[in-house]
Protein backbone atom coordinates (compact mmCIF):
# COMPACT_ATOMS: atom_id res chain seq x y z
CA UNK A 1 0.00 0.00 0.00
CA UNK A 2 2.96 2.43 -0.49
CA UNK A 3 5.68 3.06 -3.25
CA UNK A 4 7.77 -0.24 -1.95
CA UNK A 5 4.98 -2.42 -2.19
CA UNK A 6 3.79 -1.17 -5.34
CA UNK A 7 7.20 -1.37 -6.75
CA UNK A 8 8.02 -4.55 -5.44
CA UNK A 9 4.55 -6.13 -7.23
CA UNK A 10 5.58 -4.62 -10.55
CA UNK A 11 9.00 -6.17 -10.93
CA UNK A 12 7.17 -9.42 -9.52
CA UNK A 13 4.81 -9.48 -12.32
CA UNK A 14 7.41 -8.32 -15.07
CA UNK A 15 10.63 -10.24 -13.97
CA UNK A 16 8.84 -13.11 -12.19
CA UNK A 17 6.98 -14.27 -15.26
CA UNK A 18 9.99 -13.88 -17.58
CA UNK A 19 12.22 -16.36 -15.33
CA UNK A 20 8.94 -18.95 -15.05
CA UNK A 21 9.14 -18.67 -18.81
CA UNK A 22 12.68 -18.85 -19.26
CA UNK A 23 12.97 -21.69 -16.73
CA UNK A 24 9.92 -23.81 -18.06
CA UNK A 25 10.88 -23.31 -21.65
CA UNK A 26 13.57 -23.63 -24.04
CA UNK A 27 17.10 -25.21 -24.04
CA UNK A 28 18.62 -25.88 -20.60
CA UNK A 29 21.40 -22.53 -21.36
CA UNK A 30 18.47 -20.63 -21.19
CA UNK A 31 17.04 -22.58 -18.30
CA UNK A 32 19.78 -21.74 -16.13
CA UNK A 33 20.15 -18.35 -16.74
CA UNK A 34 16.44 -17.82 -16.29
CA UNK A 35 16.98 -19.44 -12.98
CA UNK A 36 19.81 -17.22 -11.77
CA UNK A 37 17.73 -14.53 -12.75
CA UNK A 38 14.72 -15.41 -10.21
CA UNK A 39 17.01 -15.40 -7.33
CA UNK A 40 18.54 -12.22 -8.57
CA UNK A 41 15.25 -10.60 -8.80
CA UNK A 42 13.48 -12.00 -5.81
CA UNK A 43 16.73 -10.45 -3.42
CA UNK A 44 15.40 -6.93 -4.26
CA UNK A 45 11.89 -7.75 -3.89
CA UNK A 46 12.46 -8.82 -0.58
CA UNK A 47 14.43 -6.01 0.48
CA UNK A 48 11.63 -4.17 -0.86
CA UNK A 49 8.22 -6.01 1.28
CA UNK A 50 10.91 -5.28 4.44
CA UNK A 51 10.54 -1.44 3.93
CA UNK A 52 7.08 -1.75 2.67
CA UNK A 53 5.58 -3.66 5.76
CA UNK A 54 8.65 -2.10 8.06
CA UNK A 55 9.45 -4.91 9.53
CA UNK A 56 13.05 -4.94 9.52
CA UNK A 57 13.80 -8.69 10.35
CA UNK A 58 12.17 -9.54 7.56
CA UNK A 59 15.54 -8.19 6.03
CA UNK A 60 16.59 -11.86 7.25
CA UNK A 61 14.76 -13.21 4.85
CA UNK A 62 16.68 -11.57 1.73
CA UNK A 63 19.96 -12.09 3.47
CA UNK A 64 19.53 -15.99 3.47
CA UNK A 65 18.19 -15.87 -0.24
CA UNK A 66 21.69 -13.56 -0.74
CA UNK A 67 23.58 -16.49 0.25
CA UNK A 68 21.66 -19.38 -0.81
CA UNK A 69 20.45 -18.30 -4.26
CA UNK A 70 24.05 -18.21 -5.53
CA UNK A 71 25.05 -21.47 -3.99
CA UNK A 72 21.86 -22.69 -5.67
CA UNK A 73 23.35 -21.66 -9.38
CA UNK A 74 26.41 -22.90 -8.77
CA UNK A 75 24.96 -26.70 -7.90
CA UNK A 76 23.60 -26.29 -11.23
CA UNK A 77 26.91 -25.31 -12.94
CA UNK A 78 28.96 -27.50 -11.21
CA UNK A 79 26.68 -30.68 -11.75
CA UNK A 80 25.54 -29.45 -15.48
CA UNK A 81 29.20 -29.03 -16.76
CA UNK A 82 29.60 -31.33 -19.51
CA UNK A 83 25.93 -30.30 -21.07
CA UNK A 84 26.89 -26.10 -20.37
CA UNK A 85 30.36 -26.93 -21.80
CA UNK A 86 28.63 -27.99 -24.67
CA UNK A 87 26.36 -25.31 -25.14
CA UNK A 88 27.28 -22.22 -23.21
CA UNK A 89 24.45 -20.05 -22.13
CA UNK A 90 23.82 -16.80 -23.76
CA UNK A 91 21.52 -13.87 -23.02
CA UNK A 92 23.67 -12.77 -19.72
CA UNK A 93 22.17 -9.09 -20.56
CA UNK A 94 19.18 -10.24 -18.24
CA UNK A 95 21.64 -10.99 -15.72
CA UNK A 96 22.83 -7.50 -15.72
CA UNK A 97 19.95 -5.29 -16.01
CA UNK A 98 18.63 -7.75 -12.73
CA UNK A 99 21.82 -6.60 -10.97
CA UNK A 100 21.47 -2.81 -11.79
CA UNK A 101 18.07 -3.29 -10.39
CA UNK A 102 19.37 -4.69 -7.53
CA UNK A 103 21.55 -2.27 -6.89
CA UNK A 104 19.04 0.80 -7.34
CA UNK A 105 16.71 -0.88 -4.64
CA UNK A 106 19.33 -1.51 -1.98
CA UNK A 107 20.45 2.23 -2.44
CA UNK A 108 16.95 3.24 -1.89
CA UNK A 109 16.20 1.30 0.67
CA UNK A 110 19.59 2.50 2.29
CA UNK A 111 18.79 5.93 2.09
CA UNK A 112 15.70 5.30 3.53
CA UNK A 113 16.89 3.35 6.70
CA UNK A 114 19.39 6.44 7.27
CA UNK A 115 22.89 5.77 8.17
CA UNK A 116 23.35 2.93 11.41
CA UNK A 117 24.10 -0.65 11.19
CA UNK A 118 20.68 -1.62 9.66
CA UNK A 119 22.64 0.42 6.95
CA UNK A 120 25.09 -1.90 6.74
CA UNK A 121 23.31 -4.85 7.01
CA UNK A 122 21.15 -3.81 3.67
CA UNK A 123 24.34 -3.00 2.01
CA UNK A 124 26.19 -6.41 2.74
CA UNK A 125 22.78 -7.95 1.63
CA UNK A 126 23.29 -6.09 -1.38
CA UNK A 127 27.22 -6.86 -1.81
CA UNK A 128 26.64 -10.60 -1.72
CA UNK A 129 23.33 -10.91 -3.67
CA UNK A 130 25.27 -8.79 -6.80
CA UNK A 131 29.12 -10.44 -6.57
CA UNK A 132 27.08 -13.83 -6.05
CA UNK A 133 24.73 -13.36 -8.89
CA UNK A 134 27.83 -12.05 -11.48
CA UNK A 135 30.22 -15.31 -10.21
CA UNK A 136 27.43 -17.60 -11.04
CA UNK A 137 26.51 -16.10 -14.14
CA UNK A 138 30.45 -17.03 -14.76
CA UNK A 139 30.72 -20.23 -13.30
CA UNK A 140 27.18 -21.05 -15.93
CA UNK A 141 29.88 -19.77 -18.74
CA UNK A 142 32.35 -22.52 -18.65
CA UNK A 143 33.67 -21.80 -15.47
CA UNK A 144 33.28 -25.16 -13.99
CA UNK A 145 35.27 -28.29 -14.77
CA UNK A 146 34.42 -29.85 -17.63
CA UNK A 147 34.85 -33.59 -17.23
CA UNK A 148 32.82 -33.32 -13.34
CA UNK A 149 34.37 -35.54 -11.21
CA UNK A 150 36.21 -37.44 -13.44
CA UNK A 151 38.44 -40.17 -12.00
CA UNK A 152 42.28 -40.87 -11.46
CA UNK B 1 71.96 -23.45 12.60
CA UNK B 2 69.83 -25.93 10.53
CA UNK B 3 67.78 -26.19 13.91
CA UNK B 4 67.01 -22.69 14.55
CA UNK B 5 66.26 -21.91 10.89
CA UNK B 6 63.38 -24.41 10.97
CA UNK B 7 62.49 -23.01 14.63
CA UNK B 8 62.20 -19.60 12.45
CA UNK B 9 59.85 -21.22 10.12
CA UNK B 10 57.75 -23.11 12.16
CA UNK B 11 57.23 -19.45 13.90
CA UNK B 12 56.61 -17.99 10.85
CA UNK B 13 54.28 -20.47 10.01
CA UNK B 14 52.83 -20.10 13.73
CA UNK B 15 52.22 -16.46 13.53
CA UNK B 16 50.70 -16.66 9.72
CA UNK B 17 48.45 -18.81 10.67
CA UNK B 18 47.69 -16.95 13.90
CA UNK B 19 47.24 -13.31 11.57
CA UNK B 20 45.22 -15.47 8.96
CA UNK B 21 42.50 -16.63 11.45
CA UNK B 22 42.78 -13.59 13.94
CA UNK B 23 42.30 -11.41 10.35
CA UNK B 24 38.76 -13.35 10.07
CA UNK B 25 37.64 -12.85 13.76
CA UNK B 26 38.04 -9.63 13.39
CA UNK B 27 35.59 -9.07 10.00
CA UNK B 28 33.17 -11.92 11.22
CA UNK B 29 32.74 -10.67 14.66
CA UNK B 30 31.48 -7.03 12.78
CA UNK B 31 29.50 -9.06 10.78
CA UNK B 32 27.86 -10.24 13.77
CA UNK B 33 27.31 -6.59 14.96
CA UNK B 34 26.35 -5.57 11.83
CA UNK B 35 23.61 -8.50 11.93
CA UNK B 36 22.44 -8.44 15.28
CA UNK B 37 19.63 -5.61 16.44
CA UNK B 38 20.30 -5.39 20.36
CA UNK B 39 23.68 -4.97 21.47
CA UNK B 40 24.22 -6.76 24.89
CA UNK B 41 26.79 -8.69 26.86
CA UNK B 42 25.77 -12.06 25.97
CA UNK B 43 25.44 -11.26 21.89
CA UNK B 44 28.73 -10.10 21.92
CA UNK B 45 30.48 -13.35 23.91
CA UNK B 46 28.24 -15.08 21.53
CA UNK B 47 29.21 -13.16 18.62
CA UNK B 48 32.99 -13.45 19.24
CA UNK B 49 32.77 -17.66 20.22
CA UNK B 50 30.43 -17.27 16.40
CA UNK B 51 33.26 -15.96 14.91
CA UNK B 52 35.93 -17.42 15.65
CA UNK B 53 34.17 -20.74 14.69
CA UNK B 54 34.08 -19.14 11.30
CA UNK B 55 37.58 -17.81 11.14
CA UNK B 56 38.74 -21.18 11.99
CA UNK B 57 36.80 -22.72 9.09
CA UNK B 58 38.09 -20.11 6.49
CA UNK B 59 41.27 -20.69 7.55
CA UNK B 60 40.77 -24.69 6.99
CA UNK B 61 39.14 -24.43 3.39
CA UNK B 62 41.65 -22.11 2.51
CA UNK B 63 44.41 -24.86 3.31
CA UNK B 64 42.07 -27.51 2.21
CA UNK B 65 41.93 -26.28 -1.59
CA UNK B 66 45.49 -25.16 -1.49
CA UNK B 67 46.67 -28.10 -0.22
CA UNK B 68 46.50 -30.73 -3.42
CA UNK C 1 -11.78 -58.07 -2.72
CA UNK C 2 -12.24 -57.72 -6.17
CA UNK C 3 -10.89 -54.46 -8.01
CA UNK C 4 -14.39 -52.77 -8.54
CA UNK C 5 -15.29 -52.96 -4.84
CA UNK C 6 -12.27 -51.44 -4.40
CA UNK C 7 -12.65 -48.23 -6.28
CA UNK C 8 -16.13 -48.03 -4.69
CA UNK C 9 -14.53 -47.88 -1.36
CA UNK C 10 -11.70 -45.16 -2.20
CA UNK C 11 -14.55 -43.43 -3.95
CA UNK C 12 -16.70 -43.16 -0.68
CA UNK C 13 -14.04 -42.49 1.16
CA UNK C 14 -12.83 -39.97 -1.10
CA UNK C 15 -16.50 -38.34 -0.97
CA UNK C 16 -16.43 -38.35 2.89
CA UNK C 17 -13.28 -36.53 3.13
CA UNK C 18 -14.19 -34.04 0.85
CA UNK C 19 -17.41 -33.53 2.36
CA UNK C 20 -15.92 -32.89 5.56
CA UNK C 21 -12.90 -30.69 4.35
CA UNK C 22 -15.31 -28.59 2.82
CA UNK C 23 -17.97 -28.23 5.83
CA UNK C 24 -14.06 -27.29 7.71
CA UNK C 25 -13.90 -24.87 4.95
CA UNK C 26 -17.25 -22.98 5.79
CA UNK C 27 -16.28 -22.71 9.08
CA UNK C 28 -12.74 -20.98 8.56
CA UNK C 29 -12.03 -17.65 9.52
CA UNK C 30 -12.43 -15.31 6.34
CA UNK C 31 -8.88 -14.75 4.72
CA UNK C 32 -6.39 -12.59 5.94
CA UNK C 33 -8.21 -10.81 9.08
CA UNK C 34 -6.02 -9.75 11.48
CA UNK C 35 -8.35 -11.42 14.25
CA UNK C 36 -7.98 -15.09 14.83
CA UNK C 37 -8.81 -17.25 17.93
CA UNK C 38 -5.79 -19.67 18.01
CA UNK C 39 -3.54 -16.40 16.99
CA UNK C 40 -4.71 -14.28 20.11
CA UNK C 41 -3.95 -17.19 22.57
CA UNK C 42 -0.53 -17.86 21.20
CA UNK C 43 0.38 -14.73 20.48
CA UNK C 44 -0.83 -14.11 24.48
CA UNK C 45 0.89 -16.71 25.71
CA UNK C 46 4.34 -16.06 23.79
CA UNK C 47 4.21 -12.54 25.44
CA UNK C 48 3.45 -14.02 28.71
CA UNK C 49 6.92 -15.74 28.28
CA UNK C 50 8.85 -12.90 26.77
CA UNK C 51 9.16 -14.71 23.39
CA UNK C 52 9.28 -11.80 20.97
CA UNK C 53 9.10 -14.33 17.61
CA UNK C 54 5.63 -15.75 18.49
CA UNK C 55 6.40 -18.88 15.65
CA UNK C 56 9.22 -19.62 17.60
CA UNK C 57 7.17 -19.75 20.84
CA UNK C 58 4.82 -22.39 19.10
CA UNK C 59 7.03 -24.44 18.55
CA UNK C 60 9.83 -24.91 20.65
CA UNK C 61 7.75 -24.11 24.00
CA UNK C 62 3.77 -24.70 23.38
CA UNK C 63 3.90 -27.26 20.68
CA UNK C 64 7.50 -28.48 22.02
CA UNK C 65 6.35 -31.59 21.62
CA UNK C 66 5.50 -31.54 17.96
CA UNK C 67 8.70 -30.15 16.82
CA UNK C 68 10.22 -33.47 18.74
CA UNK C 69 8.07 -36.03 16.33
CA UNK C 70 9.59 -33.45 13.81
CA UNK C 71 13.06 -33.72 14.91
CA UNK C 72 12.85 -37.32 15.15
CA UNK C 73 11.67 -38.21 11.60
CA UNK C 74 14.81 -36.64 9.92
CA UNK C 75 16.87 -38.07 12.52
CA UNK C 76 15.13 -41.80 11.39
CA UNK C 77 15.35 -40.57 7.60
CA UNK C 78 19.09 -39.91 7.36
CA UNK C 79 19.83 -43.03 9.33
CA UNK C 80 17.75 -44.92 7.17
CA UNK C 81 19.78 -42.79 4.39
CA UNK C 82 22.96 -43.97 6.16
CA UNK C 83 21.91 -47.77 5.71
CA UNK C 84 20.56 -47.54 2.60
CA UNK C 85 23.52 -45.33 0.85
CA UNK C 86 26.14 -47.62 2.31
CA UNK C 87 28.97 -49.18 0.31
CA UNK C 88 28.48 -52.55 -0.49
CA UNK C 89 30.91 -55.51 -1.22
CA UNK C 90 30.57 -54.96 -5.11
CA UNK C 91 31.30 -51.90 -5.02
CA UNK C 92 34.47 -49.69 -4.56
CA UNK C 93 36.01 -46.43 -4.26
CA UNK C 94 37.64 -44.25 -7.15
CA UNK C 95 39.52 -41.00 -6.31
CA UNK C 96 37.87 -38.16 -8.01
CA UNK C 97 40.66 -35.97 -10.53
CA UNK C 98 41.47 -32.69 -8.68
CA UNK C 99 38.93 -30.46 -10.74
CA UNK C 100 40.04 -26.89 -11.83
CA UNK C 101 37.56 -24.64 -11.14
CA UNK C 102 37.33 -20.73 -12.26
CA UNK C 103 39.09 -19.05 -9.93
CA UNK C 104 36.68 -16.05 -9.29
CA UNK C 105 34.50 -19.09 -8.49
CA UNK C 106 37.29 -20.85 -6.08
CA UNK C 107 37.62 -17.13 -4.76
CA UNK C 108 33.76 -16.41 -4.40
CA UNK C 109 33.30 -19.99 -2.42
CA UNK C 110 35.97 -19.42 -0.05
CA UNK C 111 34.99 -15.81 1.32
CA UNK C 112 31.05 -16.80 1.63
CA UNK C 113 32.16 -20.26 3.55
CA UNK C 114 32.50 -18.00 6.14
CA UNK C 115 29.98 -15.99 6.22
CA UNK C 116 27.18 -18.23 5.20
CA UNK C 117 28.52 -20.00 8.12
CA UNK C 118 28.18 -17.36 10.56
CA UNK C 119 24.60 -16.08 9.21
CA UNK C 120 23.58 -19.88 9.51
CA UNK C 121 24.49 -19.40 13.48
CA UNK C 122 22.89 -16.14 13.87
CA UNK C 123 19.81 -17.46 12.32
CA UNK C 124 20.25 -20.40 14.95
CA UNK C 125 20.85 -18.33 17.95
CA UNK C 126 18.30 -15.62 16.81
CA UNK C 127 15.20 -17.98 16.71
CA UNK C 128 13.24 -16.45 19.81
CA UNK C 129 13.70 -12.80 18.65
CA UNK C 130 13.31 -12.75 14.96
CA UNK C 131 12.45 -15.01 11.76
CA UNK C 132 14.33 -18.39 11.74
CA UNK C 133 15.45 -20.82 14.32
CA UNK C 134 17.13 -23.82 14.91
CA UNK C 135 15.86 -25.73 11.61
CA UNK C 136 16.60 -22.41 9.13
CA UNK C 137 19.75 -21.44 10.65
CA UNK C 138 21.02 -25.56 10.66
CA UNK C 139 20.36 -26.13 7.02
CA UNK C 140 22.12 -22.95 6.17
CA UNK C 141 25.12 -23.47 7.78
CA UNK C 142 25.39 -27.07 6.14
CA UNK C 143 24.82 -25.60 3.09
CA UNK C 144 27.74 -23.59 4.11
CA UNK C 145 30.71 -26.26 4.59
CA UNK C 146 29.25 -27.48 0.80
CA UNK C 147 30.79 -24.71 -0.94
CA UNK C 148 34.33 -26.57 -0.75
CA UNK C 149 32.81 -29.06 -3.46
CA UNK C 150 31.12 -26.15 -5.31
CA UNK C 151 34.47 -24.77 -5.44
CA UNK C 152 36.93 -27.03 -5.79
CA UNK C 153 36.43 -30.59 -5.21
CA UNK C 154 35.06 -33.18 -3.24
CA UNK C 155 38.87 -34.32 -1.58
CA UNK C 156 38.60 -30.58 0.00
CA UNK C 157 35.52 -30.97 1.22
CA UNK C 158 36.38 -34.14 2.76
CA UNK C 159 39.51 -32.78 4.16
CA UNK C 160 37.31 -30.29 6.35
CA UNK C 161 34.42 -32.80 6.40
CA UNK C 162 35.03 -35.98 9.34
CA UNK C 163 31.67 -37.82 8.77
CA UNK C 164 32.04 -39.68 11.64
CA UNK C 165 31.80 -36.61 13.78
CA UNK C 166 28.90 -34.72 12.44
CA UNK C 167 27.16 -38.21 13.10
CA UNK C 168 27.72 -38.21 16.43
CA UNK C 169 26.51 -34.59 16.47
CA UNK C 170 23.99 -35.46 15.09
CA UNK C 171 22.92 -38.20 17.74
CA UNK C 172 23.91 -35.30 20.29
CA UNK C 173 21.50 -33.00 19.16
CA UNK C 174 18.71 -35.47 19.36
CA UNK C 175 19.29 -36.10 22.60
CA UNK C 176 20.51 -33.15 24.14
CA UNK C 177 16.62 -31.88 23.03
CA UNK C 178 15.06 -35.34 24.52
CA UNK C 179 17.47 -34.62 27.99
CA UNK C 180 16.20 -30.78 27.71
CA UNK C 181 12.48 -32.46 27.91
CA UNK C 182 13.31 -34.58 30.46
CA UNK C 183 15.10 -32.16 32.65
CA UNK C 184 11.44 -29.94 33.20
CA UNK C 185 9.94 -34.10 34.60
CA UNK C 186 13.03 -34.09 36.49
CA UNK C 187 12.23 -30.13 38.13
CA UNK C 188 8.92 -31.07 38.99
CA UNK C 189 6.56 -29.92 36.26
CA UNK C 190 6.21 -31.61 32.55
CA UNK C 191 8.27 -33.18 29.76
CA UNK C 192 9.79 -30.09 27.83
CA UNK C 193 7.50 -27.77 30.08
CA UNK C 194 9.23 -24.43 29.96
CA UNK C 195 9.54 -23.77 33.22
CA UNK C 196 13.46 -24.95 33.83
CA UNK C 197 14.90 -20.80 33.55
CA UNK C 198 13.71 -17.66 33.96
CA UNK C 199 12.07 -15.76 31.04
CA UNK C 200 14.44 -12.90 31.08
CA UNK C 201 13.97 -9.39 29.39
CA UNK C 202 12.04 -9.36 26.26
CA UNK C 203 13.59 -8.83 22.72
CA UNK C 204 17.14 -10.33 24.05
CA UNK C 205 19.17 -13.03 23.69
CA UNK C 206 18.28 -14.41 26.98
CA UNK C 207 14.94 -14.64 26.72
CA UNK C 208 12.14 -16.95 26.53
CA UNK C 209 13.50 -19.90 28.95
CA UNK C 210 14.45 -23.12 27.46
CA UNK C 211 13.56 -21.68 23.49
CA UNK C 212 16.91 -20.88 22.69
CA UNK C 213 18.36 -24.12 24.08
CA UNK C 214 15.84 -26.02 22.29
CA UNK C 215 16.69 -24.52 19.06
CA UNK C 216 20.66 -24.75 19.51
CA UNK C 217 20.06 -28.51 20.36
CA UNK C 218 17.57 -28.58 16.49
CA UNK C 219 20.15 -26.26 15.14
CA UNK C 220 23.18 -29.00 15.73
CA UNK C 221 20.64 -31.79 14.86
CA UNK C 222 19.94 -30.70 11.21
CA UNK C 223 23.02 -29.46 10.42
CA UNK C 224 24.61 -32.63 11.24
CA UNK C 225 21.82 -34.17 9.73
CA UNK C 226 22.16 -32.36 6.31
CA UNK C 227 26.24 -33.04 6.05
CA UNK C 228 25.71 -36.58 6.68
CA UNK C 229 23.13 -37.08 4.19
CA UNK C 230 24.82 -34.66 1.57
CA UNK C 231 28.24 -37.36 2.49
CA UNK C 232 25.94 -40.39 1.72
CA UNK C 233 24.60 -38.91 -2.11
CA UNK C 234 28.32 -37.49 -2.69
CA UNK C 235 30.03 -41.04 -2.01
CA UNK C 236 27.49 -42.60 -4.41
CA UNK C 237 27.49 -39.65 -6.76
CA UNK C 238 31.28 -39.36 -7.13
CA UNK C 239 33.16 -41.90 -5.30
CA UNK C 240 31.36 -45.51 -5.33
CA UNK C 241 31.58 -47.42 -8.32
CA UNK C 242 30.58 -50.57 -8.87
CA UNK C 243 33.29 -53.47 -9.38
CA UNK C 244 33.13 -54.39 -13.34
CA UNK C 245 31.37 -57.75 -13.98
CA UNK C 246 32.79 -60.94 -13.07
CA UNK C 247 36.03 -59.27 -11.34
CA UNK C 248 35.73 -59.43 -7.54
CA UNK C 249 38.97 -56.84 -7.22
CA UNK C 250 38.59 -54.70 -10.12
CA UNK C 251 42.52 -53.19 -10.27
CA UNK C 252 41.99 -49.79 -11.88
CA UNK D 1 -2.42 -3.29 -3.48
CA UNK D 2 -1.42 -5.38 -1.16
CA UNK D 3 -4.17 -8.38 -2.89
CA UNK D 4 -2.77 -7.46 -5.91
CA UNK D 5 0.58 -8.59 -4.46
CA UNK D 6 -1.11 -11.80 -3.16
CA UNK D 7 -2.54 -12.30 -6.36
CA UNK D 8 1.08 -12.18 -8.11
CA UNK D 9 2.94 -14.23 -5.90
CA UNK D 10 0.07 -16.97 -6.12
CA UNK D 11 -0.19 -16.57 -10.01
CA UNK D 12 4.11 -17.17 -9.72
CA UNK D 13 3.79 -20.20 -7.52
CA UNK D 14 0.52 -21.59 -9.58
CA UNK D 15 2.68 -21.23 -13.06
CA UNK D 16 5.76 -22.57 -11.73
CA UNK D 17 3.97 -25.44 -9.94
CA UNK D 18 2.51 -26.64 -12.88
CA UNK D 19 5.24 -26.38 -15.20
CA UNK D 20 7.19 -28.33 -12.45
CA UNK D 21 4.47 -31.02 -12.94
CA UNK D 22 4.92 -30.42 -16.52
CA UNK D 23 8.88 -31.08 -16.71
CA UNK D 24 9.45 -34.98 -17.56
CA UNK D 25 13.25 -34.68 -16.98
CA UNK D 26 14.47 -34.26 -13.99
CA UNK D 27 17.44 -32.32 -14.35
CA UNK D 28 14.73 -29.76 -15.97
CA UNK D 29 12.46 -30.33 -13.04
CA UNK D 30 15.13 -29.09 -10.67
CA UNK D 31 15.56 -25.90 -12.29
CA UNK D 32 11.98 -25.48 -12.12
CA UNK D 33 11.61 -26.55 -8.33
CA UNK D 34 14.65 -24.07 -7.83
CA UNK D 35 12.35 -21.59 -8.64
CA UNK D 36 9.02 -22.71 -7.09
CA UNK D 37 10.87 -22.49 -3.84
CA UNK D 38 11.88 -19.00 -4.69
CA UNK D 39 8.19 -17.69 -5.33
CA UNK D 40 7.03 -19.72 -2.37
CA UNK D 41 9.45 -17.93 -0.41
CA UNK D 42 7.53 -14.66 -1.87
CA UNK D 43 4.13 -16.11 -1.42
CA UNK D 44 4.84 -16.82 2.17
CA UNK D 45 6.66 -13.44 3.10
CA UNK D 46 3.40 -11.60 1.66
CA UNK D 47 1.37 -13.72 3.75
CA UNK D 48 3.62 -12.65 6.78
CA UNK D 49 4.88 -15.98 7.22
CA UNK D 50 8.78 -15.09 6.98
CA UNK D 51 9.67 -18.27 9.27
CA UNK D 52 8.33 -20.31 6.74
CA UNK D 53 9.75 -18.40 4.40
CA UNK D 54 13.39 -19.16 5.34
CA UNK D 55 12.36 -22.67 6.09
CA UNK D 56 11.75 -22.63 1.86
CA UNK D 57 14.23 -20.68 0.97
CA UNK D 58 16.85 -22.89 3.05
CA UNK D 59 15.68 -26.19 1.74
CA UNK D 60 14.74 -25.14 -1.49
CA UNK D 61 17.39 -23.26 -2.93
CA UNK D 62 20.94 -24.99 -2.69
CA UNK D 63 19.60 -28.73 -0.75
CA UNK D 64 17.14 -30.16 -2.84
CA UNK D 65 18.97 -29.17 -6.07
CA UNK D 66 21.83 -30.48 -4.49
CA UNK D 67 20.20 -34.13 -3.72
CA UNK D 68 18.44 -34.43 -7.13
CA UNK D 69 21.25 -33.62 -9.53
CA UNK D 70 23.73 -35.91 -7.30
CA UNK D 71 21.02 -38.61 -8.05
CA UNK D 72 20.61 -38.25 -11.75
CA UNK D 73 24.59 -38.14 -11.41
CA UNK D 74 24.54 -41.45 -10.20
CA UNK D 75 22.31 -43.13 -12.23
CA UNK D 76 23.90 -41.54 -15.55
CA UNK D 77 27.29 -42.85 -14.31
CA UNK D 78 26.15 -46.25 -13.61
CA UNK D 79 24.24 -46.08 -17.26
CA UNK D 80 27.53 -45.36 -18.88
CA UNK D 81 29.30 -48.02 -17.11
CA UNK D 82 26.45 -50.39 -17.82
CA UNK D 83 27.26 -49.61 -21.64
CA UNK D 84 31.00 -49.79 -21.34
CA UNK D 85 30.92 -53.20 -20.33
CA UNK D 86 28.37 -54.84 -22.69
Amino acid sequence: MNGWTVTATVALAGGGAAAVWGVATGPLRRRVVAQNLSTTLACPALLLLAQGYRRPSYVDVALVLALLGPIGTLVFARLLAEDLHEDPPIGLTLTWVAVAFSAAVVAAVCAATGPGRAMVKLLVTGALMISGSLVASRALARGMPKGGDRHE
Amino acid sequence: MTRRTTLLHALSDFLLALFEVLAWWAVLAVLWLVLISVVDALELVLGAAVALVGAVAARAARRAVGAR
Amino acid sequence: MSRRVRLWLLALGGAGLAALLFAACLELPGFGGDRHPYGERAVRESLARRTANAVSSVNFDQRAFDTMGEMTILFAAVLGTVVLLRQTRDEHRAQPAPAHVAPPVRRYALITLPVALLVGLYVVAHGQLSPGGGFQGGVVAATALHLLYLGADYRALERVRPVGLYEVGDALGTSAYLVLGIAGVLAGTAFLANTLLPYGTFNTLSSGGTVPLLNAAVGMEVACAAVVLLARFLDQAVEIEENAVGTEESGE
Amino acid sequence: MNDMLIAVTLLLVAATATAAVAARDPVRQALVLAVLGVALALLFTVLQAPDVALSQLAVGSALTPLLLLLSVRKVRRRGRRKGRTE
